[in-house]
């Protein structure tokens, strides 16, 4: 009986029969009327529940005949797994949205009915295996679609209805008459058996009815061209009916699609490039869309053609389990989280992107709306990352390179503006209306976001990854979300000790290079966490979300698989970005920094795909097996990984970011983040660089590096903004780091690492230094500040230290760094190259001193002089990193000899030592007799002045105690020097550093959003246009 | 020269004061026309620049004259306006309209004078003299000799010899008169 | 004048001025304790004079041909410094208006001691020319103490020379406390200072 | 242990004659200058006396620690670079500690006094001394690069790093100095020279007539004196640092005085004869011609001597 109950033809026969029964029951009691309602929506989901459970565990696949007579004059249907999954899911999204729209669509019996009725169509076109079945289904759905589109009476959602009608017309006109036509040829209307006589739909009648069928479902696919009707559609419609017809009803065109594609082999290459010029076109179209339920629609179009593209250019190729798990992992993605999105649009009524702000109020949609976000870009660990994913791997494999790099940009365009779109709505906007806390009813969007998780769970379980190093760090994030209510302080405690076991497990694992990483990244991130206490106030998120960076960065290092790899780097990312977004003004420049984090994961995953086609599989260590593409490859990762190092070109991010982050955040982002960028670069030179025979990308790479140590440190000179100051200075040293890589050899490795370890301490000591002043003195101007030498001794200190450190003075250990950095060089044959470093190195004194002394000497001003100390937990860390500084400057070898026999796997040791003295080809550094020189020789005259001052009388006087020409100076202000500081030296080299990068991208972003417009010329708005487009769009197809 | 003055005299309230040179005459004009008169000169006479603005302490007739040089760079001529201002109370109009340097020269006057132009920018902001605390030391009413004698302390010894007589009886003996 | 602490007020400051600058009392130095070790300081002083490169009067203009070929004051160790702190040697170059007093104590405070005051020109001395001038002062040395005085309007630069010699001489001789006796008679000096100069908007002792 | 305070007397030695060498090139050069313009000039003993005075005054400020510790750290930057260069060829009692790091050790610890009195003059508070610091690193990272490309090209010529092995290749005859077998080196490091000293026409950092001599505005008393110190110090071992990379290095005092002086003339004799550049022409001055003859050094010690 139960199984009767549960048989698919139910399906039918409890849409149609309630439908009956409702305007019955209707005038007897309305509240029963809802309840019939949903139980019929209920029973349907169950009999597809009860279908994907059956058929997972390998029951064969239903096959439904009624009424004992052969089709066309009956029901065919088709009940298996795929099918189950698909009515399961879009049942579900019609439960969901029958329940968020439940006062509207209860108003009328008859919306109630129209909406069961379109329930069953969809399912109907999802089972039936005949043409004509499928027809009627069409044309009920469509129905059902005009009507409940346009059933609030609003005029757009009308028109919008009418241009739908007209081009569902259409598409059933040209889909009946190909149906007519195969009957004539074929004499069956049954697919398969269709499928099965594809010799006998021959001639010109053949083709026709072919392509008028192919036309008819691709109208309804809505590729670019014609899909301008359905963009109104999705713009006017109810949201609930956008969100069914954005997900359910695309499910059901795309599961005919998928039934009917054997008989278009033909014209698979066909649709392929209409596939991806929709996706491509709809999200260039995408960039300049304002209105938020117009967006979704691009990108819904966008998402349906890139699953069609998967399908056509896999299918066949590649197992079927293989291609549902791309298909149904982007296509599952898709459902719950566009659909969502639209709920989510339609409950806050929020019509204009523009008017998405001030989300920060709401924590939790923030939360929910991040996470769909994030899905439907194909962030980690949702489904879309994992099918797309795989989706790469398999058309690498497949040679299709082309459309890899078209499945990339498309996907980074449709990151562009929903990303956007996320990162307007963190922005604090100060008006009435939008400042107040959202009441919205969030069960739906948990229940999606829940469920994405769920699913992107079970498809990298499908795909079997090891699921714990991937999951944890989402988990323990997760976790600690937990204890959001906990104070900062607390919270910050709670990271750190999480922090500390973590890296001590993961330690436990690494060896050389990554161990020496993990060591620098973890370590550093936990001494940082600790400088993060020093903020009163509760921060909100921005502990779990440091937990999820520091275990990404623990992923990122354990990773033995590509896969990994990609995942803990892509999990950095975002978890880096949404970091960002804690500080104050940090919105736009995030926002860059995201897009180019994007851009750069693309081009990693592109070359880990084309890796993956010459080996067939994702450990990292089968990398150097490769034999083709080497220096493409090898570009690619480079490319990728200079962008989050902030190499020349790609480093517009990188000042914005880092002046506007938490200062706290900024040290960890310059000293810990900023080195992955480092990793991969030795990850991919350990796996490739063997494989490499041209020696031109690493020149080229060289001379980039000290180019961008050059220019990063002339740019630092002119900054007024400190924090920006010092991030060009990351982004000159990270040159530096990039050129010794470049070296490919093992000086040059051991140098770049010690750089890294280097920059790691000074750059990191500096920032909390700065952090303690900026949150004194509440500016990040330099001229604002001065003379504060005298308050904040410590924070100077350290200063002090970080920058002697920086500029390669001996005796502190940042002069080991430069020794290497030439000896290297020199050894290499790269003079020009060591002189640029030289002139750099030069550079980089100029900044330093206007830092210090912008900062820490000169006039203080008078609203300063009450200031104290930097908080204690900020001087913590910074202790604790200058005692390293120290140590190391002491002793090199017990920094360098570690980092030495790391590299030395890969190349064979070139250092020498005899106790502390150590040697290169060319030269010789002994650092600990060179710190007691520099002793002896500081100890001299010191002990001369202080001998001749016990004989003077020295008074110790104030700021203002000064020669001035005889006259008194004004104000701290007028005196202190900071403004403008080098202004002669912009005027004798300040040509070299014109903002010629940020025009780039300007003008890069310009052009695709006139690209963008270019595309939208055709949507017109007018229904005759549409019409005369899917007329000529069928013309083309059948003479092409 | 002439003509000009005849010009101005159809337009304004002046009178010719004297003419000493070819090219440089004064006129006299009221305190109130003053500044239509040398707007007029700026504007259509082409006196363009500004020499001076200098102020005369006529204690015996209780006045003040101002006298403002103007130059015309065309003809090389120059005209000098006098005012009369009252010496109990002497406030002119403010001209830094018309050139952006009276000012200074009214802040000038304000110091030494005691002047005062009404509107006149920075005109109480010290000049030259760094707080001073008397009367302005260039009226004459002011006796710098006692002035002199009661804030600065002098030198006992010091010797004043009239250099008419030194000249006479010790430089040039026998020579002269 | 003075705190209870034997600072000074600095009443001629703003309120929020006060911390920008030094309120201590200088106190005099002792020379060294050893006889010989101060006199060959002194003959050390007296060969390294560095002239403080302010140009109070028109006097100014006799130094700078001191430096040329023609006198040559180098050969006796005597060359100009462009700041007091370094300099020893202050050339009040004749007449010093109250404006100019002021500047001329502020950079006299500023030199270190031993320093030594040379007044040029007979306006240093009694006024000379400007003995009724209501902005001139009349007497240097009630002002500052003077080491050395050269007569004449204007001195010629050999008399500068001479007058530099006679300094000379005096220092070697250990005559040259001006520094000290400044410090001494502070409060003196500050008196007369103040009766002339009425906008005192500096620090009582330029540090 | 005896072996280290043996080196750290010879080192003293050393200084104290670097010192008085310095101290004395001073008063000769001064003394020659003031030959030429027809008058008598200072007496030899004049920077001595100078110095000693300084340290005799009897009162002194002090504007906070660091202000205390620049002239410390400037007269440790001088001593401390002469440490690492050795100063006769084959002496073991001028060698100093020159086996702690080779030229580039050098290089860059030239950097120590600079930074340190730059900090110095930082706390002094007085806008003059910001700008003229501000002014000499901006000299400072122009004149290094045609130096630092003559330095690449002298390691790679003699394939060392090491001072005293270079001055080790250039012995036996004054054909085998860097002078005569690369002159392009030589020429690109005088120019660089030019700037290091600091006369005219790159004497920006001093002007006394603007900015009062720069970064040592408020120094004076004993911070002056070790200032003075330094700067004959420094001077010398700048001397003897450019002699034994350039010149053929010297194998007693008499060879190094003859050398040096000679060297030391070559800035001097500019330096009266040429007016003040501004920064910016001083910067752009020695990336042009300079740098371009330190490109050429390394080519033609790529393509022709090493050939």
């Amino acid at each position: 009986m139960v199984n009767e109950l549960l048989n698919p033809i139910i399906i039918i026969i409890v849409a149609l029969a309630t439908g009956f029964l409702l305007p019955i029951v209707d005038k007897k009691n309305k509240s029963f009327t809802v309840v019939l309602f949903f139980m019929a929506l209920i029973w349907i989901g169950l009999i597809a529940l009860n279908g994907v459970v059956n058929f997972s565990s390998g029951a064969v696949a239903v096959e439904v005949i009624t009424a004992g007579i052969s089709p066309p004059f009956s029901i065919n249907l088709q009940f298996g797994l795929f099918e189950s999954v698909i009515i399961l899911a879009t049942t579900l999204i019609a439960i969901m949205t029958a329940w968020l729209m439940l006062d509207q669509l209860k108003e009328n019996v008859s919306t109630l009915v129209l909406f069961l009725i379109w329930v069953m169509g969809i399912d109907g076109m999802i089972m039936t295996r005949d043409i004509f079945n499928l027809f009627i289904f069409i044309e009920i759905t469509a129905i059902c679609s005009f009507v409940l589109t346009g059933f609030n009476h609003n005029s757009n959602a009308l028109s919008a209805g009418f241009k739908a009608i007209i081009a569902g017309t259409l598409a059933s006109s040209f889909f009946l008459l190909g149906v007519m036509f195969l009957y004539y040829q074929t004499g069956t209307l049954n697919i398969d058996d269709m499928v099965n006589n594809q010799s006998l739909i021959t001639g010109v009648i053949g083709h026709a009815a072919l392509v008028m069928v192919l036309t008819g479902v691709l109208i309804e696919l809505k590729p670019y061209p014609i899909n301008g009707w359905a963009l109104d559609v999705y713009q006017s419609a109810p949201s609930g009916i956008a969100a069914m017809m954005s997900v359910s009803v695309s499910a059901a065109y795309l599961f005919v699609f998928y039934k009917l594609l054997p008989l278009f082999q033909a014209w698979v290459p066909m649709i392929t490039l209409i596939a991806g010029l929709t996706f491509v076109v709809s999200n260039f179209i995408g960039l300049k869309q304002t209105v938020v339920k117009r967006l979704l629609g691009y990108s819904s179009v966008a998402q349906i053609a890139l699953i069609i593209m998967a399908i056509t250019l896999l299918n066949g190729k590649v197992s079927v389990s293989l291609l549902a798990l791309i298909t149904g992992g982007l296509f599952l993605n898709h459902l719950l989280a566009k659909s969502a999105l639209f709920w989510l649009a339609g409950m806050l009524n929020k019509t204009h992107v523009a008017q998405w702000t001030n989300l920060k109020k709401s924590p939790v949609v923030l939360f929910l709306f991040g996470c769909l976000l994030a899905a439907l870009v194909g962030l980690p660990p949702f489904p879309a990352f994992w099918a797309k994913w795989e989706l790469m791997m398999q058309l690498a494999t497949h040679q299709q390179h082309g459309w890899m790099l078209l499945v990339l940009l498309g996907s980074l365009l449709e990151a562009v503006y929903l990303l956007r779109w996320f990162s307007g709505s963190l922005n604090d906007v100060k008006d009435e209306e939008s400042s107040s806390p959202i009441r919205i009813n969030t069960v739906t969007l948990w229940l999606s976001t829940v469920a994405l998780f769920v699913s992107g769970f079970t498809i990298s379980h499908l795909m079997g990854v090891s699921i714990t190093p991937l999951f944890a760090p989402i988990l323990a994030a997760l976790f600690l979300l937990l204890f959001d209510e906990l104070t900062g302080k607390t919270k910050a405690g709670i990271t750190c000790v999480i922090a500390v076991f973590y890296s001590y497990d993961i330690l436990l694992h690494l060896t050389g290079i990554n161990w020496i990483f993990g060591l620098m990244l973890l370590m550093g991130s936990c001494v940082f966490i600790l400088g993060s206490m020093y903020r009163d106030e509760q921060r909100r998120g921005y502990f779990p979300l440091l937990l999820l960076l520091i275990m990404s960065l623990g992923t990122l290092l354990q990773a033995k698989t590509s896969l990994n790899f990609f995942y803990g780097w892509e999990l950095m990312t975002m978890s880096s970005y949404l970091l960002m977004n804690c500080g104050k003004n940090a919105l736009k420049s995030s926002f860059i920094y995201l897009i180019f984090s994007m851009g750069a994961a693309y081009f990693i995953l592109f070359a880990f795909a084309l890796v993956f086609a010459q080996t067939g599989t994702i450990q990292l260590d089968a990398m150097n097996t490769i034999s083709q593409y080497q220096t493409l490859i090898f570009a690619c990762f480079m490319i990728g990984f200079l962008i989050k190092l902030g190499g020349l070109g790609f480093h517009v991010w990188l000042p914005g970011v880092y002046s506007e982050t938490e200062d706290d955040y900024t040290a960890i982002l310059s000293g810990v983040v900023s080195k992955v960028g480092v990793f991969g670069l030795l990850m991919a030179g350990t796996h490739l660089g063997q494989t490499i025979n041209d020696e031109m990308v690493f020149y080229v790479l060289g001379w980039l590096g000290v180019i961008t140590a050059l220019l990063g440190a002339l740019m630092a000179v002119f900054q007024e903004d400190v924090k920006k100051l010092l991030a060009y200075s990351s982004i000159g040293q990270m040159g530096y780091i990039v050129a010794c890589f470049a070296l490919m050899n093992h000086l040059g490795w051991v140098t770049a690492m010690y750089l890294s370890v280097n920059h790691l301490l000074y750059k990191g000591l500096i920032f909390l230094a700065i952090a303690g002043v900026i949150y004194r003195t509440q500016t990040t101007l330099m001229y604002k500040m001065g003379g504060l030498l005298k308050n904040m001794p410590m924070s100077f200190f350290s200063a002090l230290i970080g920058i002697i450190a920086i500029s390669g003075v001996p005796p502190l250990l940042g002069f080991g760094g430069k020794w290497m950095l030439y000896n290297a060089m020199i050894e290499k044959g790269w003079y020009f190259q060591a002189g640029m470093a030289f002139f750099a190195s030069a550079i980089a004194f100029l900044y330093l001193f206007r830092f210090i002394h912008t900062v820490f000497l000169g006039q203080r001003k008078s609203e300063h002089k009450e200031l104290v100390e930097a908080p204690f937990s900020l001087l913590i860390p910074q202790v604790l990193l200058i005692i390293a500084i120290m140590v190391f400057s002491l002793n090199a070898k017990w920094l360098i000899q570690p980092l030495s026999d790391a590299v030395a796997v890969y190349y064979p040791s070139t250092l020498t030592w005899t106790g502390t003295f150590l040697q290169t080809s060319q030269g010789y550094w002994d650092g600990y007799l060179v710190m007691n020189v520099v002793t002896g020789v500081f100890l001299l005259p010191l002990i001369i002045l202080l001998l001749v001052s016990t004989t003077t009388k020295i008074q110790k006087v104030k700021q203002f105690n000064i020669v001035y020409a005889a006259e008194r100076p004004d104000k701290p202000e007028t005196t202190h020097v900071a403004y403008n500081f080098y202004a002669f030296y912009e005027k004798a080299l300040g040509f070299w550093v014109k903002p010629r990068a940020t025009q780039f991208w300007n003008s890069v972003a310009e052009w695709s959003h006139t690209m963008g417009s270019a595309c939208r010329i055709l949507y017109t708005g007018n229904g005759q246009t549409y019409a005369s487009l899917i007329v000529l769009f069928f013309v083309i197809i059948y003479f092409v | 020269m002439k003509s000009l003055i005849n010009r101005l005299t159809e337009q304004f309230k002046v009178s010719l004061e004297k003419q000493t040179k070819s090219d440089l005459c004064f006129i006299r004009v009221n305190k109130d026309d003053a500044e239509q008169l040398i707007r007029h000169c700026r504007d259509h006479e082409s006196y363009t620049h500004l020499s001076f603005l200098t102020a005369i302490d006529r204690i015996e007739d209780n006045k003040f004259t101002l006298t403002y040089l103007l130059h015309n760079y065309q003809s090389h001529q120059s005209l000098g306006v006098h005012v009369e201002l009252d010496r109990e109370n002497p406030v002119m109009h403010s001209l830094h309209r018309l050139w952006g340097q009276m000012a200074t020269y009214q802040r000038e006057l304000k110091e030494i004078y005691g002047i005062e132009f009404p509107g006149s920018p920075r005109l109480n902001d010290e000049f030259f003299l760094e707080g001073w605390d008397q009367i302005p030391p260039m009226r004459k009413e002011f006796s710098t000799v006692e002035f002199c004698e009661e804030r600065f302390p002098i030198r006992e010894g010091r010797q004043s010899t009239d250099a008419k007589q030194t000249m006479k009886v010790e430089i040039y003996p026998g020579r002269g008169e | 004048m003075k705190n209870e602490d034997n600072t000074f007020a600095n009443n001629g400051l703003l309120p929020e001025e006060m911390d920008l600058f030094c309120n201590a009392r200088p106190v005099p130095y002792e020379p060294y304790s050893i006889e010989v070790v101060e006199k060959f300081f002194n003959w050390m002083r007296a060969n390294s004079l560095w002239i403080m490169a302010f140009g109070t009067g028109c006097g100014a203009i006799e130094l700078n041909p001191l430096m040329t070929s023609r006198f040559d004051a180098n050969r006796y160790g005597i060359q100009v410094r462009p700041t007091p702190r370094q300099s020893s040697v202050f050339v009040i170059g004749g007449y010093s208006s109250v404006k100019t007093l002021k500047r001329i104590i502020r950079s006299y405070e500023q030199m270190q001691g031993p320093k030594f005051v040379l007044a040029l020109g007979i306006c240093t001395i009694n006024g000379g020319m400007y003995w009724d001038s209501y902005n001139t002062i009349k007497r240097l040395d009630h002002y500052i103490p003077v080491d050395v005085y050269i007569t004449g309007c204007m001195p010629r630069p050999e008399a500068l020379l001479s007058g530099f010699f006679e300094l000379k001489r005096k220092i070697k001789a250990g005559e040259c406390d001006g520094a000290n006796r400044y410090v001494k008679n502070l409060d003196w000096y500050k008196d007369n200072q103040k009766r002339v100069i009425k906008k005192w908007d500096m620090p009582d002792y330029n540090w | 242990m005896e072996y280290w305070i043996t080196k750290i007397a010879y080192y003293l030695l050393t200084v104290s004659i670097v010192m008085v060498y310095g101290l004395l090139l001073s008063a000769v050069i001064a003394k020659t200058m003031a030959r030429v313009q027809g008058r008598v000039g200072i007496p030899l003993y004049q920077p001595f006396i100078d110095i000693m005075k300084n340290f005799g005054n009897r009162t002194a400020i002090s504007h906070g620690i660091m202000f205390y510790l620049g002239p410390v750290f400037r007269l440790a930057g001088g001593l401390g670079t002469l440490a690492f260069i050795p100063v006769i060829y084959g002496s073991e009692m001028f060698s100093n500690f020159h086996f702690a790091g080779d030229i580039l050790l050098v290089m860059y610890f030239i950097f120590f006094g600079q930074l340190g009195m730059a900090l110095g003059a930082g706390e002094g508070g007085h806008p003059y001394s910001a700008i003229g610091i501000a002014r000499g690193l901006a000299q400072m990272t122009s004149y290094e690069v045609p130096f630092a490309l003559a330095v690449i090209a002298v390691v790679v010529q003699y394939d060392t790093a090491s001072i005293s092995q270079i001055v080790a290749a250039q012995q036996g005859g004054f054909m085998n100095w860097t002078v005569f077998t690369n002159p392009f080196a030589v020429a690109a490091a005088m120019l660089a020279f030019l700037g290091m000293t600091g006369y005219a026409p790159f004497d920006v950092v001093m002007a006394p007539n603007e900015i009062p001599i720069g970064p040592a505005t408020e120094f004076h008393s004993s911070y002056l004196s070790l200032m003075q110190i330094n700067r004959a110090i420094f001077a010398g071992a700048k001397l003897v640092l450019f002699m034994n990379l350039f010149f053929g290095g010297a194998g007693n005092l008499i060879e190094l005085v003859a050398k040096t002086w000679a060297i030391y003339m070559i800035p001097v004799i500019v330096g009266v004869a040429f007016p003040r550049f501004r920064v910016e022409q001083s910067v752009r001055f020695f990336l042009k011609i300079p740098t371009l003859i330190g490109v050429l050094a390394i080519f033609y010690v790529q393509y022709i001597v090493l050939k």
